[in-house]
Protein backbone atom coordinates (compact mmCIF):
# COMPACT_ATOMS: atom_id res chain seq x y z
CA UNK A 1 0.00 0.00 0.00
CA UNK A 2 2.87 2.40 0.67
CA UNK A 3 3.88 1.98 -2.96
CA UNK A 4 0.38 3.03 -4.09
CA UNK A 5 0.60 6.28 -2.11
CA UNK A 6 4.06 6.83 -3.56
CA UNK A 7 2.78 6.28 -7.09
CA UNK A 8 -0.10 8.70 -6.46
CA UNK A 9 2.52 11.32 -5.62
CA UNK A 10 4.37 10.39 -8.83
CA UNK A 11 1.21 10.90 -10.92
CA UNK A 12 0.35 14.21 -9.21
CA UNK A 13 3.80 15.47 -10.16
CA UNK A 14 3.24 14.35 -13.74
CA UNK A 15 -0.20 16.02 -13.71
CA UNK A 16 1.30 19.36 -12.69
CA UNK A 17 3.91 19.12 -15.44
CA UNK A 18 1.30 18.31 -18.10
CA UNK A 19 -1.51 20.69 -17.16
CA UNK A 20 -0.04 23.85 -15.66
CA UNK A 21 0.91 26.62 -18.03
CA UNK A 22 2.97 28.62 -15.52
CA UNK A 23 6.62 27.64 -15.95
CA UNK A 24 7.60 27.99 -12.27
CA UNK A 25 4.79 25.65 -11.25
CA UNK A 26 6.00 23.24 -13.91
CA UNK A 27 9.45 23.22 -12.29
CA UNK A 28 7.87 22.61 -8.87
CA UNK A 29 5.93 19.70 -10.38
CA UNK A 30 9.22 18.31 -11.65
CA UNK A 31 10.61 18.54 -8.10
CA UNK A 32 7.64 16.61 -6.70
CA UNK A 33 8.09 13.99 -9.42
CA UNK A 34 11.78 13.59 -8.54
CA UNK A 35 11.03 13.36 -4.82
CA UNK A 36 8.61 10.49 -5.38
CA UNK A 37 11.29 8.57 -7.26
CA UNK A 38 13.78 9.22 -4.43
CA UNK A 39 11.29 7.94 -1.84
CA UNK A 40 10.71 4.81 -3.93
CA UNK A 41 14.43 4.02 -4.00
CA UNK A 42 14.80 4.52 -0.25
CA UNK A 43 11.67 2.42 0.47
CA UNK A 44 13.10 -0.65 -1.23
CA UNK A 45 16.47 -0.21 0.50
CA UNK A 46 15.01 -0.53 4.02
CA UNK A 47 15.72 -3.84 5.77
CA UNK A 48 13.54 -4.80 8.70
CA UNK A 49 15.43 -4.69 12.00
CA UNK A 50 18.33 -2.94 10.29
CA UNK A 51 20.16 0.18 11.43
CA UNK A 52 21.75 3.04 9.42
CA UNK A 53 24.79 1.74 7.49
CA UNK A 54 27.52 2.87 9.87
CA UNK A 55 29.54 -0.15 10.93
CA UNK A 56 29.72 -0.77 14.68
CA UNK A 57 30.79 -3.81 16.66
CA UNK A 58 27.44 -4.75 18.19
CA UNK A 59 25.29 -4.71 15.04
CA UNK A 60 25.01 -7.21 12.23
CA UNK A 61 22.01 -6.11 10.09
CA UNK A 62 22.29 -2.88 8.12
CA UNK A 63 20.03 -1.20 5.59
CA UNK A 64 21.22 -1.34 2.01
CA UNK A 65 23.72 1.53 1.44
CA UNK A 66 23.86 1.41 -2.35
CA UNK A 67 20.53 3.23 -3.10
CA UNK A 68 21.50 5.84 -0.47
CA UNK A 69 24.63 6.69 -2.46
CA UNK A 70 22.72 6.96 -5.74
CA UNK A 71 20.00 9.20 -4.25
CA UNK A 72 22.51 11.35 -2.33
CA UNK A 73 24.18 12.42 -5.54
CA UNK A 74 20.86 12.64 -7.41
CA UNK A 75 19.48 15.22 -4.92
CA UNK A 76 22.45 17.54 -5.39
CA UNK A 77 22.30 17.13 -9.18
CA UNK A 78 18.56 17.90 -9.06
CA UNK A 79 19.16 21.24 -7.38
CA UNK A 80 21.74 22.09 -10.05
CA UNK A 81 19.31 21.26 -12.87
CA UNK A 82 16.50 23.17 -11.11
CA UNK A 83 18.67 26.26 -10.95
CA UNK A 84 19.42 25.88 -14.67
CA UNK A 85 15.66 25.72 -15.38
CA UNK A 86 15.07 28.83 -13.26
CA UNK A 87 17.80 30.70 -15.14
CA UNK A 88 16.10 29.77 -18.42
CA UNK A 89 12.76 31.04 -16.99
CA UNK A 90 14.31 34.42 -16.19
CA UNK A 91 15.70 34.55 -19.74
CA UNK A 92 12.25 33.73 -21.19
CA UNK A 93 10.67 36.48 -19.10
CA UNK A 94 13.34 38.87 -20.36
CA UNK A 95 12.73 37.99 -24.00
CA UNK A 96 8.94 37.43 -24.21
CA UNK A 97 7.63 39.39 -21.22
CA UNK A 98 5.64 36.50 -19.74
CA UNK A 99 6.17 33.08 -18.21
CA UNK A 100 2.73 31.67 -19.05
CA UNK A 101 3.17 29.00 -21.68
CA UNK A 102 -0.15 29.84 -23.36
CA UNK A 103 0.66 33.53 -23.74
CA UNK A 104 4.14 33.26 -25.24
CA UNK A 105 3.99 34.74 -28.72
CA UNK A 106 6.61 33.09 -30.88
CA UNK A 107 5.77 35.09 -34.01
CA UNK B 1 12.41 5.11 29.97
CA UNK B 2 11.66 6.55 33.36
CA UNK B 3 8.50 8.32 34.48
CA UNK B 4 9.96 11.85 34.40
CA UNK B 5 11.13 11.54 30.80
CA UNK B 6 7.73 10.32 29.65
CA UNK B 7 5.90 13.11 31.44
CA UNK B 8 8.24 15.75 30.01
CA UNK B 9 7.91 14.35 26.50
CA UNK B 10 4.10 14.24 26.64
CA UNK B 11 3.95 17.77 28.10
CA UNK B 12 6.21 19.02 25.29
CA UNK B 13 4.01 17.42 22.64
CA UNK B 14 0.81 18.79 24.18
CA UNK B 15 2.18 22.33 24.40
CA UNK B 16 3.33 22.20 20.77
CA UNK B 17 -0.16 21.04 19.79
CA UNK B 18 -1.75 23.91 21.73
CA UNK B 19 0.50 26.38 19.94
CA UNK B 20 -0.49 24.99 16.55
CA UNK B 21 -4.20 25.18 17.42
CA UNK B 22 -3.69 28.78 18.49
CA UNK B 23 -1.99 29.54 15.16
CA UNK B 24 -5.15 28.42 13.37
CA UNK B 25 -7.72 29.79 15.84
CA UNK B 26 -6.63 33.41 16.22
CA UNK B 27 -7.77 35.98 13.68
CA UNK B 28 -5.00 38.58 13.96
CA UNK B 29 -1.48 38.10 12.56
CA UNK B 30 0.28 39.43 15.65
CA UNK B 31 -1.61 37.23 18.11
CA UNK B 32 -0.93 34.22 15.87
CA UNK B 33 2.84 34.79 15.93
CA UNK B 34 2.63 35.41 19.67
CA UNK B 35 0.91 32.08 20.27
CA UNK B 36 3.39 30.17 18.13
CA UNK B 37 6.56 31.79 19.48
CA UNK B 38 5.77 31.58 23.20
CA UNK B 39 4.58 27.98 23.11
CA UNK B 40 7.36 26.91 20.74
CA UNK B 41 10.07 28.06 23.15
CA UNK B 42 8.57 26.09 26.02
CA UNK B 43 7.89 22.86 24.10
CA UNK B 44 11.44 22.66 22.67
CA UNK B 45 12.80 23.16 26.20
CA UNK B 46 10.65 20.30 27.56
CA UNK B 47 11.40 17.86 24.73
CA UNK B 48 15.16 18.44 24.72
CA UNK B 49 15.28 18.28 28.54
CA UNK B 50 13.61 14.87 28.37
CA UNK B 51 16.13 13.65 25.79
CA UNK B 52 19.06 14.94 27.88
CA UNK B 53 17.78 13.06 30.95
CA UNK B 54 17.39 9.94 28.82
CA UNK B 55 21.01 10.06 27.61
CA UNK B 56 22.66 10.91 30.90
CA UNK B 57 25.85 12.97 30.99
CA UNK B 58 27.45 12.12 27.62
CA UNK B 59 28.69 13.91 24.50
CA UNK B 60 25.24 13.49 22.94
CA UNK B 61 23.68 15.53 25.75
CA UNK B 62 26.13 18.37 25.13
CA UNK B 63 25.17 18.34 21.45
CA UNK B 64 21.47 18.44 22.37
CA UNK B 65 22.13 21.41 24.65
CA UNK B 66 23.89 23.23 21.79
CA UNK B 67 20.88 22.48 19.56
CA UNK B 68 18.63 24.05 22.21
CA UNK B 69 20.72 27.24 22.31
CA UNK B 70 20.80 27.46 18.51
CA UNK B 71 17.02 26.99 18.28
CA UNK B 72 16.45 29.72 20.89
CA UNK B 73 18.62 32.23 19.01
CA UNK B 74 17.28 31.54 15.51
CA UNK B 75 13.64 30.99 16.43
CA UNK B 76 13.21 34.22 18.32
CA UNK B 77 15.05 36.13 15.58
CA UNK B 78 12.79 34.65 12.90
CA UNK B 79 9.64 35.70 14.78
CA UNK B 80 11.12 39.18 15.34
CA UNK B 81 11.86 39.61 11.62
CA UNK B 82 8.38 38.36 10.64
CA UNK B 83 6.73 40.89 12.94
CA UNK B 84 8.96 43.71 11.69
CA UNK B 85 8.06 42.84 8.11
CA UNK B 86 4.37 42.80 9.02
CA UNK B 87 4.58 46.24 10.65
CA UNK B 88 6.44 47.65 7.67
CA UNK B 89 4.44 46.16 4.80
CA UNK B 90 0.96 45.52 6.23
CA UNK B 91 -0.50 48.60 4.54
CA UNK B 92 1.16 48.07 1.18
CA UNK B 93 -0.21 44.53 0.66
CA UNK B 94 2.95 42.93 -0.73
CA UNK B 95 1.31 39.50 -0.77
CA UNK B 96 -2.19 39.50 -2.19
CA UNK C 1 4.80 1.88 14.33
CA UNK C 2 7.25 3.09 11.69
CA UNK C 3 4.94 1.87 8.93
CA UNK C 4 1.95 3.79 10.39
CA UNK C 5 4.06 6.94 10.62
CA UNK C 6 5.15 6.47 7.00
CA UNK C 7 1.51 6.26 5.89
CA UNK C 8 0.73 9.55 7.67
CA UNK C 9 3.77 11.34 6.26
CA UNK C 10 3.11 10.17 2.67
CA UNK C 11 -0.50 11.38 3.01
CA UNK C 12 0.83 14.77 4.15
CA UNK C 13 3.00 14.87 1.03
CA UNK C 14 -0.04 14.17 -1.17
CA UNK C 15 -2.06 16.92 0.55
CA UNK C 16 0.77 19.41 0.00
CA UNK C 17 1.05 18.51 -3.68
CA UNK C 18 -2.74 18.92 -4.15
CA UNK C 19 -2.39 22.36 -2.57
CA UNK C 20 0.32 23.11 -5.15
CA UNK C 21 -2.18 22.27 -7.91
CA UNK C 22 -4.97 24.45 -6.45
CA UNK C 23 -3.07 27.53 -5.29
CA UNK C 24 -2.48 30.38 -7.73
CA UNK C 25 -0.12 32.39 -5.53
CA UNK C 26 3.48 31.46 -6.38
CA UNK C 27 4.78 32.66 -3.01
CA UNK C 28 2.65 30.21 -1.02
CA UNK C 29 3.41 27.46 -3.54
CA UNK C 30 7.15 27.92 -2.93
CA UNK C 31 6.77 27.94 0.86
CA UNK C 32 4.71 24.73 0.68
CA UNK C 33 7.47 23.17 -1.42
CA UNK C 34 9.83 23.88 1.47
CA UNK C 35 7.50 22.02 3.85
CA UNK C 36 7.39 19.20 1.28
CA UNK C 37 11.18 18.89 1.42
CA UNK C 38 11.22 18.81 5.22
CA UNK C 39 8.62 16.02 5.32
CA UNK C 40 10.67 14.13 2.71
CA UNK C 41 13.72 14.46 4.99
CA UNK C 42 11.68 12.99 7.85
CA UNK C 43 10.67 10.02 5.69
CA UNK C 44 14.31 9.36 4.72
CA UNK C 45 15.28 9.53 8.40
CA UNK C 46 12.65 6.93 9.32
CA UNK C 47 13.93 4.64 6.57
CA UNK C 48 17.52 4.62 7.95
CA UNK C 49 18.96 6.88 5.24
CA UNK C 50 20.58 9.51 7.47
CA UNK C 51 22.98 10.88 4.84
CA UNK C 52 20.16 11.36 2.35
CA UNK C 53 18.04 13.01 5.03
CA UNK C 54 20.77 15.51 5.84
CA UNK C 55 21.23 16.33 2.15
CA UNK C 56 17.51 16.78 1.53
CA UNK C 57 17.14 19.07 4.57
CA UNK C 58 20.08 21.24 3.50
CA UNK C 59 19.31 21.33 -0.22
CA UNK C 60 15.51 21.25 -0.40
CA UNK C 61 14.76 23.56 2.49
CA UNK C 62 17.80 25.81 2.27
CA UNK C 63 19.22 26.49 -1.17
CA UNK C 64 16.17 25.57 -3.27
CA UNK C 65 13.87 28.04 -1.46
CA UNK C 66 16.40 30.85 -1.84
CA UNK C 67 16.71 30.22 -5.58
CA UNK C 68 12.95 30.08 -6.14
CA UNK C 69 12.43 33.28 -4.13
CA UNK C 70 15.20 34.98 -6.11
CA UNK C 71 13.39 34.01 -9.31
CA UNK C 72 9.94 35.35 -8.38
CA UNK C 73 11.45 38.80 -7.96
CA UNK C 74 11.51 38.99 -11.75
CA UNK C 75 8.11 37.47 -12.62
CA UNK C 76 4.44 38.00 -11.72
CA UNK C 77 3.56 36.53 -8.35
CA UNK C 78 0.03 35.44 -9.39
CA UNK C 79 -0.25 32.60 -11.91
CA UNK C 80 -3.17 32.79 -14.35
CA UNK C 81 -5.57 29.87 -14.66
CA UNK C 82 -5.02 27.47 -17.54
CA UNK C 83 -7.56 27.06 -20.32
CA UNK C 84 -6.87 23.32 -20.66
CA UNK C 85 -9.61 21.03 -19.37
CA UNK C 86 -8.50 18.78 -16.53
CA UNK C 87 -11.06 16.00 -17.12
CA UNK C 88 -9.30 13.91 -19.84
CA UNK C 89 -5.95 14.12 -18.05
CA UNK C 90 -7.51 13.03 -14.73
CA UNK C 91 -9.27 10.05 -16.38
CA UNK C 92 -6.04 9.02 -18.09
CA UNK C 93 -4.10 9.27 -14.86
CA UNK C 94 -6.66 7.22 -12.93
CA UNK C 95 -6.30 4.43 -15.48
CA UNK C 96 -2.52 4.72 -15.16
CA UNK C 97 -2.75 4.57 -11.34
CA UNK C 98 -4.91 1.43 -11.47
CA UNK C 99 -2.54 -0.33 -13.86
CA UNK C 100 0.51 0.65 -11.80
CA UNK C 101 -1.20 -0.56 -8.62
CA UNK C 102 -1.81 -3.97 -10.20
CA UNK C 103 1.85 -4.23 -11.18
CA UNK C 104 3.04 -3.10 -7.76
CA UNK C 105 1.68 -6.19 -6.00
CA UNK C 106 4.69 -8.10 -7.30
CA UNK C 107 7.05 -5.92 -5.25
CA UNK C 108 8.08 -7.13 -1.77
CA UNK C 109 6.69 -5.44 1.34
CA UNK C 110 8.85 -2.51 2.51
CA UNK C 111 11.37 -3.74 5.06
CA UNK C 112 11.13 -7.37 4.02
CA UNK C 113 13.04 -6.96 0.79
CA UNK C 114 15.90 -9.32 1.45
CA UNK C 115 16.14 -9.65 -2.32
CA UNK C 116 18.00 -6.36 -2.54
CA UNK C 117 20.26 -6.94 0.42
CA UNK C 118 21.37 -10.32 -0.85
CA UNK C 119 23.13 -8.84 -3.83
CA UNK C 120 26.83 -9.61 -3.86
CA UNK C 121 28.03 -6.02 -4.23
CA UNK C 122 26.21 -4.74 -1.14
CA UNK C 123 27.45 -7.63 0.97
CA UNK C 124 31.02 -6.94 -0.16
CA UNK C 125 30.74 -3.23 0.70
CA UNK C 126 29.36 -3.87 4.20
CA UNK C 127 31.85 -6.61 5.06
CA UNK C 128 35.02 -4.97 3.75
CA UNK C 129 34.55 -1.24 4.33
CA UNK C 130 36.34 -1.13 7.69
CA UNK C 131 39.09 -3.62 6.86
CA UNK C 132 40.00 -2.23 3.41
CA UNK C 133 39.46 1.50 3.92
CA UNK C 134 39.13 2.09 7.67
CA UNK C 135 35.92 4.06 7.10
CA UNK C 136 32.95 2.95 9.25
CA UNK C 137 30.37 4.95 7.29
CA UNK C 138 29.63 2.69 4.31
CA UNK C 139 27.90 5.46 2.36
CA UNK C 140 31.09 7.56 2.34
CA UNK C 141 33.31 4.65 1.40
CA UNK C 142 31.05 3.63 -1.49
CA UNK C 143 30.62 7.25 -2.62
CA UNK C 144 34.28 8.22 -2.68
CA UNK C 145 36.05 4.86 -2.82
CA UNK C 146 34.30 2.00 -4.53
CA UNK C 147 32.20 4.16 -6.86
CA UNK C 148 34.58 7.09 -7.21
CA UNK C 149 34.28 7.23 -10.98
CA UNK C 150 30.50 7.67 -10.69
CA UNK C 151 30.92 10.57 -8.27
CA UNK C 152 33.43 12.21 -10.62
CA UNK C 153 30.71 12.30 -13.27
CA UNK C 154 28.20 13.82 -10.85
CA UNK C 155 30.64 16.54 -9.79
CA UNK C 156 31.29 17.40 -13.42
CA UNK C 157 27.51 17.63 -14.02
CA UNK C 158 27.20 20.15 -11.16
CA UNK C 159 30.20 22.10 -12.51
CA UNK C 160 28.65 22.29 -15.99
CA UNK C 161 25.30 23.40 -14.54
CA UNK C 162 27.08 26.26 -12.74
CA UNK C 163 28.85 27.33 -15.95
CA UNK C 164 25.57 27.18 -17.89
CA UNK C 165 23.71 29.39 -15.39
CA UNK C 166 26.54 31.90 -15.65
CA UNK C 167 26.41 31.82 -19.45
CA UNK C 168 22.61 32.19 -19.63
CA UNK C 169 22.29 35.05 -17.15
CA UNK C 170 25.27 37.03 -18.42
CA UNK C 171 23.28 38.34 -21.40
CA UNK C 172 20.10 38.94 -19.38
CA UNK C 173 19.04 42.37 -18.17
CA UNK C 174 16.69 41.06 -15.47
CA UNK C 175 13.86 43.58 -15.80
CA UNK C 176 11.49 43.33 -12.85
CA UNK D 1 19.11 46.04 5.42
CA UNK D 2 21.04 48.72 7.28
CA UNK D 3 18.58 49.34 10.11
CA UNK D 4 17.84 45.78 11.25
CA UNK D 5 20.10 45.77 14.30
CA UNK D 6 18.85 42.49 15.79
CA UNK D 7 19.19 40.67 12.49
CA UNK D 8 22.74 41.92 11.90
CA UNK D 9 23.96 41.01 15.37
CA UNK D 10 22.38 37.55 15.30
CA UNK D 11 23.83 36.92 11.85
CA UNK D 12 27.30 37.84 13.06
CA UNK D 13 26.76 35.45 15.95
CA UNK D 14 25.59 32.41 14.01
CA UNK D 15 27.65 32.53 10.80
CA UNK D 16 30.76 31.10 12.53
CA UNK D 17 28.56 28.35 13.96
CA UNK D 18 27.18 27.49 10.50
CA UNK D 19 30.66 27.38 8.96
CA UNK D 20 31.97 25.29 11.87
CA UNK D 21 29.09 22.84 11.46
CA UNK D 22 29.81 22.63 7.72
CA UNK D 23 33.49 21.83 8.40
CA UNK D 24 32.46 19.22 10.99
CA UNK D 25 30.18 17.55 8.44
CA UNK D 26 33.01 17.66 5.86
CA UNK D 27 35.80 16.17 7.97
CA UNK D 28 33.78 13.86 10.21
CA UNK D 29 31.99 12.27 7.27
CA UNK D 30 34.03 9.07 7.59
CA UNK D 31 32.61 8.25 11.00
CA UNK D 32 29.07 9.68 11.01
CA UNK D 33 26.55 11.07 8.54
CA UNK D 34 28.05 13.59 6.18
CA UNK D 35 30.44 14.15 3.34
CA UNK D 36 31.42 16.62 0.69
CA UNK D 37 28.01 17.21 -0.88
CA UNK D 38 26.21 18.10 2.36
CA UNK D 39 29.11 20.18 3.70
CA UNK D 40 29.34 22.17 0.48
CA UNK D 41 25.66 23.06 0.61
CA UNK D 42 25.80 24.07 4.30
CA UNK D 43 28.87 26.28 3.85
CA UNK D 44 27.27 27.89 0.79
CA UNK D 45 24.13 28.65 2.79
CA UNK D 46 26.28 30.42 5.41
CA UNK D 47 27.83 32.67 2.74
CA UNK D 48 24.41 33.30 1.17
CA UNK D 49 23.02 34.39 4.55
CA UNK D 50 25.89 36.87 4.88
CA UNK D 51 25.21 38.23 1.40
CA UNK D 52 21.48 38.63 2.06
CA UNK D 53 21.95 40.53 5.30
CA UNK D 54 24.94 42.75 4.51
CA UNK D 55 24.45 43.29 0.79
CA UNK D 56 26.20 41.92 -2.27
CA UNK D 57 28.91 44.61 -2.35
CA UNK D 58 30.22 43.62 1.07
CA UNK D 59 29.93 39.95 0.07
CA UNK D 60 32.01 40.49 -3.08
CA UNK D 61 34.85 41.94 -1.02
CA UNK D 62 35.08 38.62 0.84
CA UNK D 63 34.49 36.15 -1.99
CA UNK D 64 34.45 37.72 -5.46
CA UNK D 65 32.86 36.17 -8.55
CA UNK D 66 36.25 35.43 -10.09
CA UNK D 67 37.33 33.69 -6.90
CA UNK D 68 34.26 31.39 -6.94
CA UNK D 69 34.88 30.55 -10.60
CA UNK D 70 38.50 29.62 -9.85
CA UNK D 71 37.68 27.63 -6.71
CA UNK D 72 35.00 25.51 -8.36
CA UNK D 73 37.40 24.59 -11.14
CA UNK D 74 40.09 23.79 -8.55
CA UNK D 75 37.71 21.35 -6.84
CA UNK D 76 37.13 19.32 -10.01
CA UNK D 77 40.85 19.45 -10.85
CA UNK D 78 41.76 18.18 -7.37
CA UNK D 79 39.47 15.19 -7.89
CA UNK D 80 40.96 14.39 -11.30
CA UNK D 81 44.51 14.90 -10.00
CA UNK D 82 43.95 12.33 -7.25
CA UNK D 83 42.72 9.97 -9.97
CA UNK D 84 45.83 10.52 -12.08
CA UNK D 85 48.15 9.84 -9.13
CA UNK D 86 47.19 6.18 -9.54
CA UNK D 87 47.98 6.16 -13.27
CA UNK D 88 51.41 7.74 -12.71
CA UNK D 89 52.40 4.88 -10.41
CA UNK D 90 51.18 2.21 -12.79
CA UNK D 91 47.79 1.43 -11.25
CA UNK D 92 44.23 2.14 -12.36
CA UNK D 93 42.53 5.54 -12.51
CA UNK D 94 41.25 6.57 -9.03
CA UNK D 95 43.07 3.77 -7.22
CA UNK D 96 44.15 5.23 -3.88
CA UNK D 97 46.41 2.42 -2.68
CA UNK D 98 49.57 4.07 -3.96
CA UNK D 99 49.13 7.45 -2.28
CA UNK D 100 50.89 6.41 0.92
CA UNK D 101 53.12 3.50 1.90
CA UNK D 102 50.39 1.53 3.65
CA UNK D 103 47.38 0.65 1.56
CA UNK D 104 44.75 1.44 4.22
CA UNK D 105 46.15 4.90 4.97
CA UNK D 106 46.38 5.56 1.25
CA UNK D 107 42.66 4.82 0.92
CA UNK D 108 41.88 7.19 3.84
CA UNK D 109 43.95 10.00 2.31
CA UNK D 110 42.35 9.44 -1.09
CA UNK D 111 38.82 9.62 0.31
CA UNK D 112 39.75 12.77 2.28
CA UNK D 113 41.11 14.56 -0.80
CA UNK D 114 38.21 13.50 -3.02
CA UNK D 115 35.64 14.71 -0.49
CA UNK D 116 37.54 18.00 -0.21
CA UNK D 117 37.32 18.47 -3.99
CA UNK D 118 33.60 17.67 -3.99
CA UNK D 119 32.96 20.12 -1.13
CA UNK D 120 34.89 22.94 -2.86
CA UNK D 121 33.04 22.45 -6.14
CA UNK D 122 29.55 22.17 -4.67
CA UNK D 123 29.85 25.14 -2.29
CA UNK D 124 31.30 27.45 -4.93
CA UNK D 125 28.78 26.41 -7.61
CA UNK D 126 25.91 27.19 -5.20
CA UNK D 127 27.41 30.59 -4.28
CA UNK D 128 28.01 31.38 -7.96
CA UNK D 129 24.40 30.50 -8.85
CA UNK D 130 23.17 32.79 -6.07
CA UNK D 131 25.40 35.62 -7.32
CA UNK D 132 24.17 35.14 -10.90
CA UNK D 133 20.51 35.25 -9.89
CA UNK D 134 20.89 38.50 -7.99
CA UNK D 135 23.49 40.38 -10.00
CA UNK D 136 22.85 40.02 -13.70
CA UNK D 137 24.29 41.56 -16.80
CA UNK D 138 27.78 42.85 -17.41
CA UNK D 139 29.02 42.42 -13.84
CA UNK D 140 29.23 38.63 -14.05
Amino acid sequence: MLYVLNMTLFLIGLFIIVRESNLIKKVIGLNIFQSSVFIFYILISKVEGGVPPIISADQSIYSNPLPHVLILTAIVVSIATTSLALALIIRIKDKYGTIEEDDIDLG
Amino acid sequence: MSMIEAILLILGGVTALIGTIGCFKFKDFLSRTHAVSVVDTFSTLLIILSLIIHNGFTLLSVKLFLILIFLYITGSTAIHVLTQAFLKYSKKEIIK
Amino acid sequence: MTIALLYILLSVLIVISIYVIISRNLFSVIISTTIFSMVCALIFLLLDAIDVSLTEAAVGAGISTILFLSTIRYVDIIATDTKKSAVPIVILFFLLLISISILIYDLPEPGKANVVNNSQATKYYINNSTTEMGVPNVVTSVLAGYRGFDTLGEVIVIFIAGISVLGILRNTKGRT
Amino acid sequence: MKHHTVLRIVTKLIIPLILLFGLYIQFHGDYSAGGGFQAGVIIASGFILYNIIFGLEVGFSILSINMTKNLMAIGVLLYIAVGFMGIIQGLNFLEYNSLLSSSKEGQLLGIFLVELGVGLTVSNVMILIFYSFNNMGEKL
